[in-house]
Protein backbone atom coordinates (compact mmCIF):
# COMPACT_ATOMS: atom_id res chain seq x y z
CA UNK A 1 0.00 0.00 0.00
CA UNK A 2 1.47 3.66 -0.33
CA UNK A 3 1.41 6.15 2.21
CA UNK A 4 1.82 9.89 2.04
CA UNK A 5 3.15 12.17 4.25
CA UNK A 6 2.31 15.94 4.99
CA UNK A 7 3.38 18.88 7.06
CA UNK A 8 5.72 18.40 9.69
CA UNK A 9 4.82 13.92 10.07
CA UNK A 10 6.55 14.56 6.18
CA UNK A 11 9.52 16.45 7.13
CA UNK A 12 10.10 14.00 9.92
CA UNK A 13 9.82 11.02 7.99
CA UNK A 14 11.78 12.53 5.77
CA UNK A 15 10.38 11.30 2.36
CA UNK A 16 6.75 12.49 0.91
CA UNK A 17 5.81 8.72 0.08
CA UNK A 18 6.62 5.19 -0.10
CA UNK A 19 5.09 1.73 -1.08
CA UNK A 20 5.16 -0.28 2.46
CA UNK A 21 3.93 -3.76 2.69
CA UNK A 22 3.39 -4.34 6.66
CA UNK A 23 2.60 -7.74 8.09
CA UNK A 24 -0.46 -9.81 8.15
CA UNK A 25 -1.00 -8.48 12.57
CA UNK A 26 -1.53 -4.75 11.42
CA UNK A 27 -4.68 -4.20 10.89
CA UNK A 28 -5.89 -1.01 11.89
CA UNK A 29 -4.31 2.77 11.32
CA UNK A 30 -3.27 2.90 15.13
CA UNK A 31 -1.84 -0.52 14.52
CA UNK A 32 -0.04 0.88 11.44
CA UNK A 33 1.20 3.98 13.29
CA UNK A 34 2.78 1.91 16.08
CA UNK A 35 4.52 -0.36 13.58
CA UNK A 36 5.85 2.46 11.25
CA UNK A 37 7.09 3.77 14.50
CA UNK A 38 9.57 0.90 14.99
CA UNK A 39 11.01 1.26 11.52
CA UNK A 40 13.58 4.07 12.62
CA UNK A 41 14.91 6.76 14.34
CA UNK A 42 12.92 9.43 12.07
CA UNK A 43 9.83 7.09 11.85
CA UNK A 44 9.81 7.30 16.18
CA UNK A 45 10.08 10.99 15.92
CA UNK A 46 6.78 11.35 13.06
CA UNK A 47 5.11 9.01 15.33
CA UNK A 48 5.65 9.50 18.99
CA UNK A 49 2.48 10.98 19.66
CA UNK A 50 0.40 9.14 17.37
CA UNK A 51 -3.03 11.06 19.07
CA UNK A 52 -1.61 14.45 17.29
CA UNK A 53 -1.56 12.22 13.88
CA UNK A 54 -4.17 11.85 11.52
CA UNK A 55 -5.20 9.83 8.80
CA UNK A 56 -7.11 9.13 5.63
CA UNK A 57 -7.71 6.10 3.34
CA UNK A 58 -8.25 6.61 0.23
CA UNK A 59 -8.75 10.24 0.51
CA UNK A 60 -10.98 10.18 3.02
CA UNK A 61 -10.76 11.18 6.81
CA UNK A 62 -10.25 7.59 9.35
CA UNK A 63 -10.37 6.80 12.95
CA UNK A 64 -7.60 5.00 14.57
CA UNK A 65 -9.70 2.10 15.00
CA UNK A 66 -10.55 2.17 11.60
CA UNK A 67 -9.26 -1.63 9.61
CA UNK A 68 -6.64 -0.41 6.96
CA UNK A 69 -8.01 -3.70 4.62
CA UNK A 70 -8.30 -2.75 1.18
CA UNK A 71 -6.57 0.53 1.42
CA UNK A 72 -4.59 1.56 -1.46
CA UNK A 73 -3.51 5.28 0.24
CA UNK A 74 -3.27 5.70 3.69
CA UNK A 75 -2.54 9.34 4.30
CA UNK A 76 -0.87 10.57 7.88
CA UNK A 77 -0.47 14.50 8.20
CA UNK A 78 -1.15 16.98 11.82
CA UNK A 79 -4.20 18.61 12.40
CA UNK A 80 -5.64 20.58 9.67
CA UNK A 81 -4.85 24.34 9.78
CA UNK A 82 -6.52 25.74 6.57
CA UNK A 83 -8.95 28.16 6.42
CA UNK B 1 -27.84 26.88 -8.10
CA UNK B 2 -24.70 27.63 -8.41
CA UNK B 3 -22.09 26.06 -7.13
CA UNK B 4 -17.88 26.46 -7.56
CA UNK B 5 -15.05 24.77 -5.52
CA UNK B 6 -11.82 25.99 -6.71
CA UNK B 7 -8.45 25.24 -5.31
CA UNK B 8 -5.23 27.58 -7.05
CA UNK B 9 -1.81 28.47 -5.92
CA UNK B 10 -2.22 32.28 -7.71
CA UNK B 11 -4.56 35.18 -6.10
CA UNK B 12 -8.27 35.25 -6.57
CA UNK B 13 -10.29 38.85 -6.68
CA UNK B 14 -12.72 38.33 -4.66
CA UNK B 15 -15.07 40.67 -5.67
CA UNK B 16 -15.01 39.39 -9.13
CA UNK B 17 -16.06 36.12 -7.93
CA UNK B 18 -19.00 37.97 -6.12
CA UNK B 19 -20.21 39.51 -8.96
CA UNK B 20 -20.01 36.19 -10.82
CA UNK B 21 -22.82 34.62 -8.48
CA UNK B 22 -25.49 37.51 -8.39
CA UNK B 23 -24.76 38.35 -12.16
CA UNK B 24 -28.20 38.49 -13.88
CA UNK B 25 -30.45 37.40 -10.63
CA UNK B 26 -33.25 38.57 -8.85
CA UNK B 27 -33.82 35.87 -6.40
CA UNK B 28 -30.97 36.57 -3.68
CA UNK B 29 -31.54 38.71 -1.34
CA UNK B 30 -28.85 38.28 1.11
CA UNK B 31 -25.09 37.88 -0.35
CA UNK B 32 -22.29 37.19 2.71
CA UNK B 33 -18.76 37.26 1.80
CA UNK B 34 -15.75 36.10 3.94
CA UNK B 35 -12.27 36.44 3.05
CA UNK B 36 -9.40 35.36 5.02
CA UNK B 37 -6.28 37.12 4.78
CA UNK B 38 -2.63 36.50 5.10
CA UNK B 39 -1.93 38.73 8.25
CA UNK B 40 1.50 40.49 8.77
CA UNK B 41 2.09 39.12 12.02
CA UNK B 42 1.78 36.08 13.90
CA UNK B 43 1.60 35.77 17.53
CA UNK B 44 3.25 39.68 18.16
CA UNK B 45 6.30 38.33 15.28
CA UNK B 46 6.32 39.95 11.84
CA UNK B 47 5.78 36.95 9.64
CA UNK B 48 6.76 37.57 5.89
CA UNK B 49 4.60 34.48 4.52
CA UNK B 50 2.23 31.62 5.00
CA UNK B 51 2.85 28.25 2.87
CA UNK B 52 0.17 26.59 2.76
CA UNK B 53 0.54 22.53 2.02
CA UNK B 54 -2.60 20.41 1.08
CA UNK B 55 -3.64 16.89 -0.20
CA UNK B 56 -4.56 16.87 -3.58
CA UNK B 57 -7.19 15.46 -4.86
CA UNK B 58 -8.71 15.39 -0.63
CA UNK B 59 -8.90 18.45 -0.57
CA UNK B 60 -11.26 19.16 -3.65
CA UNK B 61 -13.43 16.92 -2.06
CA UNK B 62 -13.59 17.61 1.50
CA UNK B 63 -14.80 20.78 0.47
CA UNK B 64 -17.08 19.91 -2.08
CA UNK B 65 -18.58 17.08 0.33
CA UNK B 66 -19.07 20.13 2.83
CA UNK B 67 -20.43 22.54 0.65
CA UNK B 68 -23.34 19.90 -0.51
CA UNK B 69 -24.03 19.61 3.34
CA UNK B 70 -24.27 23.18 2.93
CA UNK B 71 -27.12 23.31 0.57
CA UNK B 72 -28.76 20.04 2.18
CA UNK B 73 -29.13 22.22 5.40
CA UNK B 74 -29.55 25.51 4.34
CA UNK B 75 -32.06 27.74 1.13
CA UNK B 76 -28.84 28.71 -0.74
CA UNK B 77 -29.07 30.63 -4.22
CA UNK B 78 -25.17 29.97 -4.84
CA UNK B 79 -21.84 29.29 -3.29
CA UNK B 80 -18.06 29.80 -4.07
CA UNK B 81 -15.63 28.15 -2.04
CA UNK B 82 -11.38 29.19 -3.10
CA UNK B 83 -9.02 28.27 -0.99
CA UNK B 84 -5.11 29.55 -2.32
CA UNK B 85 -2.08 26.82 -1.37
CA UNK B 86 1.76 27.51 -1.77
CA UNK B 87 3.30 30.73 -0.45
CA UNK B 88 0.94 33.11 0.36
CA UNK B 89 2.91 36.56 1.27
CA UNK B 90 1.31 39.15 3.89
CA UNK B 91 -1.57 40.94 2.99
CA UNK B 92 -2.47 38.37 0.05
CA UNK B 93 -5.94 36.63 0.10
CA UNK B 94 -5.65 32.70 1.52
CA UNK B 95 -9.66 31.37 0.94
CA UNK B 96 -13.05 32.57 0.22
CA UNK B 97 -16.62 31.37 0.77
CA UNK B 98 -19.43 33.25 -0.65
CA UNK B 99 -22.62 31.92 0.36
CA UNK B 100 -26.31 33.66 -1.58
CA UNK B 101 -29.60 33.15 -0.17
CA UNK B 102 -33.33 34.70 0.13
CA UNK B 103 -32.90 35.81 3.46
CA UNK B 104 -29.46 36.61 5.59
CA UNK B 105 -30.31 33.94 8.51
CA UNK B 106 -29.16 31.29 5.54
CA UNK B 107 -26.48 32.67 4.13
CA UNK B 108 -24.37 33.95 7.21
CA UNK B 109 -25.19 30.17 8.56
CA UNK B 110 -23.74 28.79 5.67
CA UNK B 111 -20.60 30.87 5.75
CA UNK B 112 -19.62 30.19 9.07
CA UNK B 113 -20.35 26.96 8.72
CA UNK B 114 -18.08 26.73 5.58
CA UNK B 115 -15.53 28.57 7.21
CA UNK B 116 -15.68 26.62 10.51
CA UNK B 117 -14.95 23.16 8.90
CA UNK B 118 -12.42 24.55 6.52
CA UNK B 119 -10.51 25.46 9.40
CA UNK B 120 -10.89 21.91 10.90
CA UNK B 121 -11.22 19.03 8.53
CA UNK B 122 -10.12 20.84 4.42
CA UNK B 123 -6.36 18.96 4.52
CA UNK B 124 -4.05 22.31 4.42
CA UNK B 125 -1.38 22.92 7.16
CA UNK B 126 -0.17 26.43 7.44
CA UNK B 127 3.23 27.15 7.60
CA UNK B 128 4.66 30.43 8.95
CA UNK B 129 7.67 32.24 7.38
CA UNK B 130 9.06 34.82 9.91
CA UNK B 131 12.73 35.88 10.96
CA UNK B 132 13.12 32.84 13.13
CA UNK B 133 12.56 30.38 10.37
CA UNK B 134 9.45 28.35 9.16
CA UNK B 135 6.91 27.29 11.81
CA UNK B 136 3.84 24.90 11.30
CA UNK B 137 0.75 26.52 12.61
CA UNK B 138 -0.60 24.73 15.56
CA UNK B 139 -4.64 23.39 15.15
CA UNK B 140 -6.45 25.67 17.68
CA UNK B 141 -8.91 24.31 20.40
CA UNK B 142 -10.91 27.13 19.94
CA UNK B 143 -11.61 26.02 15.84
CA UNK B 144 -12.48 22.37 16.74
CA UNK B 145 -14.90 23.66 19.63
CA UNK B 146 -16.41 26.25 16.44
CA UNK B 147 -16.90 23.10 14.28
CA UNK B 148 -18.57 21.28 16.45
CA UNK B 149 -21.66 23.51 16.96
CA UNK B 150 -22.70 22.32 13.97
CA UNK B 151 -22.18 18.71 14.53
CA UNK B 152 -25.64 16.59 14.82
CA UNK B 153 -26.57 14.83 17.78
CA UNK B 154 -26.63 11.05 15.94
CA UNK B 155 -26.14 9.52 12.94
CA UNK B 156 -23.65 9.51 9.78
CA UNK B 157 -22.18 12.75 10.61
CA UNK B 158 -21.88 12.21 14.36
CA UNK B 159 -19.07 9.36 14.29
CA UNK B 160 -16.85 11.36 12.06
CA UNK C 1 -9.70 51.49 13.48
CA UNK C 2 -11.61 52.93 10.37
CA UNK C 3 -15.21 53.12 10.69
CA UNK C 4 -17.42 54.72 7.89
CA UNK C 5 -21.35 54.72 8.19
CA UNK C 6 -23.34 56.56 5.12
CA UNK C 7 -26.78 57.08 4.33
CA UNK C 8 -27.19 57.66 0.12
CA UNK C 9 -29.98 57.21 -2.36
CA UNK C 10 -27.61 56.14 -5.04
CA UNK C 11 -26.20 52.47 -5.70
CA UNK C 12 -22.88 51.48 -3.69
CA UNK C 13 -20.08 49.45 -4.81
CA UNK C 14 -19.84 46.71 -2.09
CA UNK C 15 -16.38 45.74 -3.90
CA UNK C 16 -14.95 49.37 -3.38
CA UNK C 17 -16.14 49.34 0.03
CA UNK C 18 -14.16 46.51 1.17
CA UNK C 19 -11.10 47.34 -0.86
CA UNK C 20 -11.37 51.03 0.90
CA UNK C 21 -11.35 49.58 4.21
CA UNK C 22 -8.22 46.76 3.73
CA UNK C 23 -6.06 48.78 1.27
CA UNK C 24 -2.91 49.09 2.55
CA UNK C 25 -2.93 46.90 5.98
CA UNK C 26 -1.66 43.41 6.93
CA UNK C 27 -3.28 43.40 10.29
CA UNK C 28 -6.72 42.29 8.34
CA UNK C 29 -7.28 38.27 9.26
CA UNK C 30 -10.57 38.03 8.27
CA UNK C 31 -13.30 40.26 6.58
CA UNK C 32 -16.69 39.68 6.61
CA UNK C 33 -19.18 41.43 3.67
CA UNK C 34 -23.26 41.30 3.59
CA UNK C 35 -24.70 42.62 0.90
CA UNK C 36 -28.59 42.95 1.00
CA UNK C 37 -29.90 43.15 -2.21
CA UNK C 38 -33.85 43.90 -3.50
CA UNK C 39 -35.31 41.08 -4.26
CA UNK C 40 -37.38 40.56 -7.29
CA UNK C 41 -40.40 38.76 -5.84
CA UNK C 42 -41.47 39.07 -2.42
CA UNK C 43 -44.12 36.08 -1.01
CA UNK C 44 -44.28 34.50 -4.12
CA UNK C 45 -45.38 37.72 -5.86
CA UNK C 46 -42.95 40.10 -8.72
CA UNK C 47 -42.20 43.42 -7.54
CA UNK C 48 -40.90 46.47 -9.14
CA UNK C 49 -39.32 48.10 -6.51
CA UNK C 50 -38.60 48.71 -2.80
CA UNK C 51 -38.76 52.19 -1.58
CA UNK C 52 -37.22 52.91 1.99
CA UNK C 53 -38.42 56.05 3.89
CA UNK C 54 -36.01 56.74 6.99
CA UNK C 55 -36.08 59.11 9.78
CA UNK C 56 -32.54 61.47 8.63
CA UNK C 57 -30.55 61.98 11.81
CA UNK C 58 -31.80 59.31 13.68
CA UNK C 59 -30.79 56.98 11.16
CA UNK C 60 -27.41 57.95 10.74
CA UNK C 61 -27.22 58.32 14.88
CA UNK C 62 -28.86 54.78 15.31
CA UNK C 63 -26.32 53.20 13.18
CA UNK C 64 -23.35 54.75 14.39
CA UNK C 65 -24.26 53.91 17.79
CA UNK C 66 -24.69 50.17 16.98
CA UNK C 67 -21.23 50.88 15.51
CA UNK C 68 -19.95 51.46 18.34
CA UNK C 69 -21.58 48.80 20.71
CA UNK C 70 -19.72 46.42 18.06
CA UNK C 71 -16.53 47.90 18.65
CA UNK C 72 -16.69 47.72 21.95
CA UNK C 73 -17.78 44.42 22.03
CA UNK C 74 -15.42 42.55 19.22
CA UNK C 75 -11.68 43.34 18.58
CA UNK C 76 -12.69 45.25 15.33
CA UNK C 77 -10.06 46.80 12.81
CA UNK C 78 -13.19 48.34 10.83
CA UNK C 79 -16.47 48.64 10.17
CA UNK C 80 -18.66 49.76 7.22
CA UNK C 81 -21.91 50.22 6.89
CA UNK C 82 -23.99 52.20 4.12
CA UNK C 83 -27.51 52.08 4.16
CA UNK C 84 -30.00 53.55 0.91
CA UNK C 85 -33.01 55.05 1.15
CA UNK C 86 -35.04 56.19 -1.60
CA UNK C 87 -36.47 53.78 -4.59
CA UNK C 88 -34.23 50.57 -5.04
CA UNK C 89 -35.10 48.48 -7.81
CA UNK C 90 -35.15 44.87 -7.79
CA UNK C 91 -31.06 43.41 -8.26
CA UNK C 92 -29.88 47.00 -6.52
CA UNK C 93 -28.11 46.78 -3.20
CA UNK C 94 -29.74 48.08 0.01
CA UNK C 95 -27.88 47.68 2.50
CA UNK C 96 -23.65 46.98 3.24
CA UNK C 97 -21.76 45.68 6.46
CA UNK C 98 -18.41 44.77 6.03
CA UNK C 99 -16.85 44.31 9.30
CA UNK C 100 -12.58 43.50 9.54
CA UNK C 101 -10.84 41.47 12.38
CA UNK C 102 -8.08 39.28 12.96
CA UNK C 103 -9.68 36.36 13.26
CA UNK C 104 -13.08 34.89 11.65
CA UNK C 105 -15.43 34.76 14.92
CA UNK C 106 -15.02 38.33 15.60
CA UNK C 107 -15.91 39.71 12.02
CA UNK C 108 -18.71 37.64 11.97
CA UNK C 109 -20.28 38.13 14.99
CA UNK C 110 -20.37 41.97 14.42
CA UNK C 111 -22.23 41.53 11.24
CA UNK C 112 -25.03 39.49 12.33
CA UNK C 113 -25.06 41.97 15.56
CA UNK C 114 -25.31 45.52 13.11
CA UNK C 115 -27.70 43.24 10.51
CA UNK C 116 -29.99 42.32 13.60
CA UNK C 117 -29.94 45.76 14.87
CA UNK C 118 -30.17 47.67 11.42
CA UNK C 119 -33.24 45.02 10.72
CA UNK C 120 -34.77 45.96 14.24
CA UNK C 121 -33.80 49.37 15.36
CA UNK C 122 -32.52 51.46 12.89
CA UNK C 123 -35.56 53.89 11.58
CA UNK C 124 -36.06 52.68 8.27
CA UNK C 125 -39.59 51.36 6.75
CA UNK C 126 -39.81 49.43 3.44
CA UNK C 127 -42.58 49.59 1.16
CA UNK C 128 -43.21 47.27 -1.88
CA UNK C 129 -44.36 47.92 -5.27
CA UNK C 130 -45.76 45.68 -7.44
CA UNK C 131 -48.74 44.93 -9.58
CA UNK C 132 -51.16 44.75 -6.95
CA UNK C 133 -50.17 48.29 -5.76
CA UNK C 134 -47.55 49.78 -2.55
CA UNK C 135 -47.59 47.74 0.44
CA UNK C 136 -45.84 48.54 3.47
CA UNK C 137 -43.73 45.60 4.29
CA UNK C 138 -44.35 44.09 7.99
CA UNK C 139 -41.99 43.88 11.05
CA UNK C 140 -40.88 39.71 11.32
CA UNK C 141 -40.81 38.58 14.46
CA UNK C 142 -37.70 36.78 13.54
CA UNK C 143 -36.09 39.70 13.09
CA UNK C 144 -36.46 40.62 16.60
CA UNK C 145 -35.96 37.30 18.17
CA UNK C 146 -32.78 37.42 15.79
CA UNK C 147 -31.42 40.59 17.40
CA UNK C 148 -32.59 39.80 20.98
CA UNK C 149 -29.97 36.99 21.35
CA UNK C 150 -27.62 40.05 21.42
CA UNK C 151 -29.20 41.74 24.69
CA UNK C 152 -27.60 41.87 27.69
CA UNK C 153 -29.34 39.59 30.40
CA UNK C 154 -29.28 43.11 32.71
CA UNK C 155 -28.06 46.34 33.37
CA UNK C 156 -25.83 48.35 30.61
CA UNK C 157 -22.84 47.18 31.31
CA UNK C 158 -23.51 43.70 32.85
CA UNK C 159 -22.40 41.25 30.34
CA UNK C 160 -19.83 43.25 28.59
CA UNK D 1 -44.23 70.37 20.36
CA UNK D 2 -42.90 69.36 17.17
CA UNK D 3 -44.78 65.65 15.75
CA UNK D 4 -43.39 63.80 13.10
CA UNK D 5 -44.70 60.72 11.23
CA UNK D 6 -43.34 58.20 9.28
CA UNK D 7 -44.88 55.22 6.96
CA UNK D 8 -48.40 54.29 6.91
CA UNK D 9 -48.55 56.14 10.47
CA UNK D 10 -47.73 59.69 8.14
CA UNK D 11 -50.28 58.30 5.11
CA UNK D 12 -53.19 57.56 7.73
CA UNK D 13 -52.47 61.02 9.64
CA UNK D 14 -52.05 62.60 6.20
CA UNK D 15 -49.44 65.00 7.39
CA UNK D 16 -45.63 64.60 7.65
CA UNK D 17 -45.42 66.39 10.52
CA UNK D 18 -46.76 69.49 12.56
CA UNK D 19 -46.79 71.58 15.43
CA UNK D 20 -49.38 70.23 18.58
CA UNK D 21 -49.50 71.88 22.13
CA UNK D 22 -51.32 68.75 24.22
CA UNK D 23 -53.00 69.85 27.56
CA UNK D 24 -51.34 69.57 30.47
CA UNK D 25 -52.48 66.20 31.48
CA UNK D 26 -50.75 64.48 28.51
CA UNK D 27 -47.83 63.21 30.23
CA UNK D 28 -46.72 60.71 28.60
CA UNK D 29 -46.37 58.97 25.16
CA UNK D 30 -48.68 56.61 25.59
CA UNK D 31 -51.40 59.77 26.64
CA UNK D 32 -49.94 61.30 23.50
CA UNK D 33 -51.14 58.90 21.64
CA UNK D 34 -54.77 58.57 22.94
CA UNK D 35 -54.66 62.36 22.61
CA UNK D 36 -54.12 62.11 19.03
CA UNK D 37 -56.17 59.51 18.65
CA UNK D 38 -58.94 61.49 19.39
CA UNK D 39 -58.15 64.48 17.16
CA UNK D 40 -60.37 63.05 13.97
CA UNK D 41 -61.09 60.38 11.57
CA UNK D 42 -57.85 60.15 10.39
CA UNK D 43 -55.98 60.21 13.91
CA UNK D 44 -58.60 57.71 15.36
CA UNK D 45 -57.25 55.46 12.24
CA UNK D 46 -53.50 56.33 12.67
CA UNK D 47 -53.75 55.17 16.14
CA UNK D 48 -55.88 52.25 16.72
CA UNK D 49 -53.55 50.03 17.62
CA UNK D 50 -51.24 52.01 19.63
CA UNK D 51 -49.36 49.15 20.48
CA UNK D 52 -48.18 48.23 16.86
CA UNK D 53 -46.70 51.97 16.39
CA UNK D 54 -43.10 52.62 17.63
CA UNK D 55 -41.92 56.18 19.05
CA UNK D 56 -39.19 58.39 19.37
CA UNK D 57 -38.28 61.38 21.59
CA UNK D 58 -35.62 63.89 19.80
CA UNK D 59 -34.24 61.06 17.72
CA UNK D 60 -33.72 58.20 20.22
CA UNK D 61 -36.19 55.34 21.02
CA UNK D 62 -38.47 55.42 23.69
CA UNK D 63 -41.21 53.58 25.24
CA UNK D 64 -45.11 54.47 26.16
CA UNK D 65 -44.30 55.12 29.41
CA UNK D 66 -41.71 58.24 28.49
CA UNK D 67 -42.69 61.38 29.97
CA UNK D 68 -43.31 64.11 27.22
CA UNK D 69 -42.29 66.76 29.02
CA UNK D 70 -39.02 68.39 27.34
CA UNK D 71 -39.59 67.41 24.20
CA UNK D 72 -38.30 69.40 21.03
CA UNK D 73 -39.77 66.56 18.31
CA UNK D 74 -41.53 63.41 18.69
CA UNK D 75 -41.92 60.96 16.31
CA UNK D 76 -44.59 58.13 15.39
CA UNK D 77 -43.74 55.02 13.43
CA UNK D 78 -44.48 51.64 12.34
CA UNK D 79 -42.10 48.89 13.70
CA UNK D 80 -38.80 49.26 11.51
CA UNK D 81 -37.95 47.43 8.71
CA UNK D 82 -34.56 48.35 7.64
CA UNK D 83 -31.64 46.47 6.55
Amino acid sequence: MKLIYFAWVRERVGKAEEDVVPPASVTTVAELMRWLGGRGEEYAHAFEHPKSIRAAIDKSHVRPDTAIAGAREIAFFPPMTGG
Amino acid sequence: MQTKVRLQSEEFDAAAETAALTRGRTDIGALVTFTGICRGAESGEPIAALTLEHYPGMAEAEIARHVEEAKARWPLLGVTVIHRYGRIAAGENIVLVVTASSHREAAFAAAEFLMDYLKTRAPFWKQVESKSGKTWVEAKGADDAAAARWEKPSGREAAE
